[in-house]
């Protein structure tokens, strides 16, 4: 089992990136995320290498987006350990973990088709469980469901 | 030797190909209008209304508990009232949308009255579905004969349970009520 | 004849790229799934998956619902394996919820948990072959077993496949009288149609010859795209969830992860053989050891009779197991209120769709049929 | 057949001969609606969880086969029924309603399960089409999440028996002319474009039979509204 708090510190000491815990996971800065993956990725004690969970949160209370991306390492059998990352809602882009993990392409997919989340760096980023001409990212939870086809209540 | 493999696996399909004639469980075909396979007691369907004695004496409150609890949503409860505008303890309204229901049985565990309960009947295909496939509540409602013999082990279980009830509540309030006895639990 | 001369002779033949969409409603593509292949000839140069055609808002409804309220819908994500996806729900939000479940209900999980495995891996078999054009037949002798039991789930859960058993901090019901019986039955003559199973199939030529050496996906590529299940472990890597994480009971049973060694589709086939076997042994110790108690803690039980009200305290939890198609995760947040604020299903079918593109590259255009069957994809998981 | 095919066009005289002798005309009909209700060819086109159910009732414990209806045709030209069996999703309504249109006359519609019904459990998600009698007319519904596979042979039976009913002169696809076609929709940016075909699909008097529902809706707002709770969280 793998302490958050020692991740952190190593984070820390070796990359120099200041992380905080939050709920069952670490909080990473956006601009050192793919940093962060790759120290875990190559470091000989964590190693790192599979990509378990790839998901994204709404809050939208504090008009965030977060990712959350649970790391596994198949070599020591150790984790999940939770990494997370904030973005803005409005502007909503962060950058793309396919590069380092395949099995991210067709999670970030999702994450951008239902939340919007744009992420940088990968390659075939459209959307994969709505049709090409939908609007608005129907995950959001300030989504409303307009439809036409819905039974509509007598005034 | 090649061609072996494909022999013995032919072997295989002309063996049970033999034993549909020879073997004592070799047709497992439940030929269904006229054979049916033995009903599971738990086995759930859609969901009855119970009555005791008269099906106009549901033991349903209207309490609204099931259709608040239906993840899908597919009750509608309308509360009785008199001729003075006070609410009744029981249904007007009681519809359920088969055409959305999905089966799930939370209603059943979650109703306080043990009013309703999920079905054994399966042949419910309609050819129109507005007016057939949502069940009003006089089509839903079943006398408790029925679910003793549906579910014989659940109604005995429950059939003891509210004897212990209704005789705690008979004592608890002396006089009782005229009409309290069976429908407080 | 005298045209494969002609070609053979004249090395410039030049030909053109076809594009061929195969699916939605294509009888081998478990259900409404579409790739849209480039193909040169037969061989496939380009292979993009299309889903999203059975996407069901699942995870926006649940949001929308209190916690036990979507437990019927995790049923309906891997229809196939409902008591397993019930499984992984409640031990995510018992995660959350810190409750304990009693002895009796883990050991019935378990016993629901190995059953699932044998219903999904006997019909995966019966599908694989009717993919390779051995039609119905093994499809029929599958669904034979399946249904025996399905009746035991029917009589556990009521339902046949939309069980709806599991609760928060234990099982709904207990185990009706005869089951133990009925299911042991069914275990024992389970290995004798395994057999039959393998007589028809493991050493048949025709099958060799179109499984071997298809669609080999090597170790590291596997771990790199996230591959789970039998797929991951067919291509060698030790990944077991519950060998890993032990969640449950399961550091109690003795079984052996069985693994492949070249990749292929039919070592794909043959761990699923094996996983059945050694679910087997796992279910002939849990009958051995089922104790009587009780099935649910007292907190579940008063959760259980009033979903509606039931808190779950905030935070956020990952729990997951192994389904029989790989590692079924689900991710909840909670605001401390009696709905989820954010929760989401890691479908093991739909990650290892990833990887489809590159097992098929190179193959010709029936070869992809069986690998996309070797991988074992639900819809109803993929697009949730 | 000769009788059957021409019979909008079969001149007054002979149709009062052909009435006189009843019984014959009469015999023939119950012969060929025995010949067409007993080789039913479904379509092979599962969407969903009930599909598997479908596939268990091809199988072994409950073998459509002894209803004539095994032969599942994966070409919709050959096939004389389409079982919806599962979800339509909007993304994938227009495939059915194409399938549907490509399938020859005389077509049949049954859907199996809540969700083909009117969306089911399922109903309130923003890509699920709430029942596909919106788009092609449908002959027999059975409800169900999932049906038993028996309950699918019900179904069946059901349609045999209405088919039983239907009269080679009345039946509309002998018709000159006659071929049921639906148009198909487009995706639009929030959902489909039209969300229903009014030639099939009459709101307002689905709405008129909702009416006590809307007003429990009013008196108790008992019913989940997707908008505000949407909005709330």
């Amino acid at each position: 089992m793998i302490q958050l708090e020692e991740v952190k510190a190593e984070l820390e000491k070796s990359l120099g990136v200041q992380t905080e815990l939050s709920g069952s996971g670490l909080l990473v800065p956006k601009s050192r995320l793919l940093d962060v993956f790759k120290f875990l990725k190559e470091n000989a004690k964590y190693q790192m290498d599979y990509i378990s969970n790839l998901c994204a949160v709404d809050y939208l209370k504090q008009s965030q987006i977060e990712i959350v991306y649970h790391l596994y390492s198949m070599r020591n059998k150790t984790g999940p350990i939770g990494i997370k990352v904030r973005t803005d809602r409005q502007d909503c882009i962060v950058p793309s973990a396919t590069p380092l993990f395949r099995g991210a392409e067709f999670q970030e997919r999702e994450a951008f088709d239902l939340y919007g989340v744009k992420f940088e760096g990968h390659t075939d980023l459209r959307r994969i469980l709505m049709w090409d001409g939908f609007e608005g990212f129907p995950m959001r939870k300030d989504y409303v469901h307009e439809d036409e086809d819905r039974y509509v209540e007598h005034p | 030797m090649w061609g072996t493999g494909v022999l013995k696996g032919m072997a295989v399909t002309i063996k049970n190909f033999f034993d549909t004639y020879t073997s004592k469980n070799g047709i497992f075909t439940v030929e269904y209008p006229e054979k049916r396979l033995p009903e599971k007691e738990r086995f759930r369907n859609f969901p009855i209304l119970v009555y005791d004695e008269k099906p106009e004496e549901l033991r349903c409150v209207a309490c609204d508990i099931c259709a608040k609890e239906c993840p899908p949503k597919c009750i509608t409860i309308v509360k009785a009232k008199d001729a003075q505008g006070k609410p009744l303890k029981q249904p007007e309204v009681f519809d359920i949308d088969f055409t959305v229901c999905m089966n799930c049985g939370i209603c059943e565990e979650t109703c306080p009255f043990d009013a309703i309960y999920m079905d054994h009947e399966f042949e419910l295909a309609e050819y129109d579905r507005m007016d057939a496939l949502i069940y009003k509540k006089e089509r839903l409602s079943r006398p408790w004969t029925h679910f003793e013999k549906i579910r014989p082990t659940d109604a005995k279980e429950i059939n003891e349970r509210r004897a212990k009830d209704a005789t705690k509540t008979a004592a608890a309030v002396k006089p009782a009520p005229p009409q309290a006895s069976n429908q407080q639990t | 004849m005298t045209n494969t001369i002609e070609t053979q002779t004249r090395p410039s033949l030049s030909t053109q790229q076809l594009e061929v969409s195969i699916g939605p409603q294509h009888p081998s593509t478990h259900g409404v799934f579409r790739m849209n292949v480039v193909l040169d000839g037969e061989t496939i140069v380009k292979l993009k998956p299309v889903m999203g055609y059975l996407h069901r808002n699942h995870e926006q409804l649940a949001e929308n619902m209190s916690w036990l309220g979507s437990m019927p819908y995790t049923d309906r994500l891997d229809y196939f394996c409902s008591m397993t996806n019930n499984i992984a729900y409640a031990l995510a939000v018992e995660k959350l919820m810190g409750i304990d479940v009693p002895e009796r209900a883990q050991y019935i999980r378990v016993i629901m948990a190995e059953l699932t495995r044998l219903v999904n891996h006997t019909a995966l078999v019966g599908f694989l072959l009717n993919d390779l054009g051995a039609f119905f037949t093994p499809v029929l002798y599958a669904f034979r077993e399946r249904e025996k039991i399905l009746d035991l789930f029917e009589s556990v859960a009521g339902s046949r496949m939309m069980c709806n058993y599991m609760r928060f901090g234990g099982v709904k019901l207990d185990l009706p009288d005869g089951f133990v019986d009925c299911a042991k039955a069914i275990v024992d003559n389970y290995p004798p149609f395994l057999e039959e199973m393998e007589r028809l199939l493991t050493k048949n030529e025709i099958l060799m010859a179109r499984c071997q050496n298809v669609g080999i996906l090597l170790k590291d590529l596997a771990v790199n795209a996230s591959v789970t299940g039998p797929v991951l472990r067919a291509s060698g890597v030790n990944y077991d969830i519950r060998k890993i994480d032990k969640y449950g009971i399961y550091d109690r049973f003795d079984f052996k992860v069985p693994l492949g060694t070249v990749g292929d589709v039919y070592d794909r086939y043959y761990v699923r053989i094996l996983e059945m076997r050694e679910s087997l042994k796992i279910l002939r110790q849990a009958f051995k050891e089922l104790s009587a108690g009780p099935v649910i803690s007292q907190k579940g039980l008063i959760a259980a009779k009033s979903p509606r009200n039931m808190k779950v305290p905030a935070g956020d939890a990952y729990g997951r197991i192994e389904a029989p198609k790989g590692e079924l995760g689900f991710y909840i947040v909670s605001e401390g209120g009696t709905k989820p604020y954010r929760y989401h299903v890691r479908a093991p079918s739909f990650i290892n769709l990833t990887i489809l593109e590159d097992m098929c590259l190179g193959h010709k255009v029936a070869d992809a049929i069986i690998i996309l069957g070797s991988i074992d994809i639900v819809l109803g998981e993929v697009d949730r | 057949m000769g009788l059957a095919s021409g019979s909008p066009t079969v001149d007054q005289g002979l149709k009062s001969e052909l009435e006189k002798e009843g019984v014959v005309l009469t015999t023939l009909e119950q012969l060929y609606n025995w010949g067409r209700r007993s080789s039913i060819w479904p379509l092979q086109f599962g969407l969903a969880c009930c599909a598997i159910e479908m596939i268990a009732t091809a199988c072994a414990r409950y073998d459509i086969a002894r209803f004539g209806a095994e032969l599942f045709r994966p070409s919709p030209r050959q096939a004389d029924l389409m079982i919806v069996a599962g979800t339509v999703t909007k993304k994938m309504t227009p495939q059915v309603v194409r399938l549907y249109n490509q399938m020859a006359e005389p077509k049949y519609v049954i859907t199996m399960g809540a969700c083909s019904i009117a969306g089911g459990p399922f109903k309130e998600g923003y890509n699920v089409l709430q029942g596909i009698d919106r788009f092609i007319p449908v002959d027999v519904h059975i409800p169900g999440c999932p049906p038993r596979p028996e309950a699918l042979l019900d179904g069946l039976m059901k349609l045999q028996k209405k088919i039983d009913g239907q009269s080679i002169e009345s039946a509309e696809w002998y018709q000159q002319g006659q071929k049921r076609e639906f148009p198909i929709p487009a995706f639009g940016p929030k959902g489909l474009e039209p969300p229903y075909n009014p030639e099939v699909w009459k709101p307002r008097e689905y709405e008129q039979k909702k009416q006590t529902e809307a007003e429990a809706r009013k008196i108790h707002g008992t019913i989940h509204d997707p908008k505000q709770s949407a909005v709330s969280q």
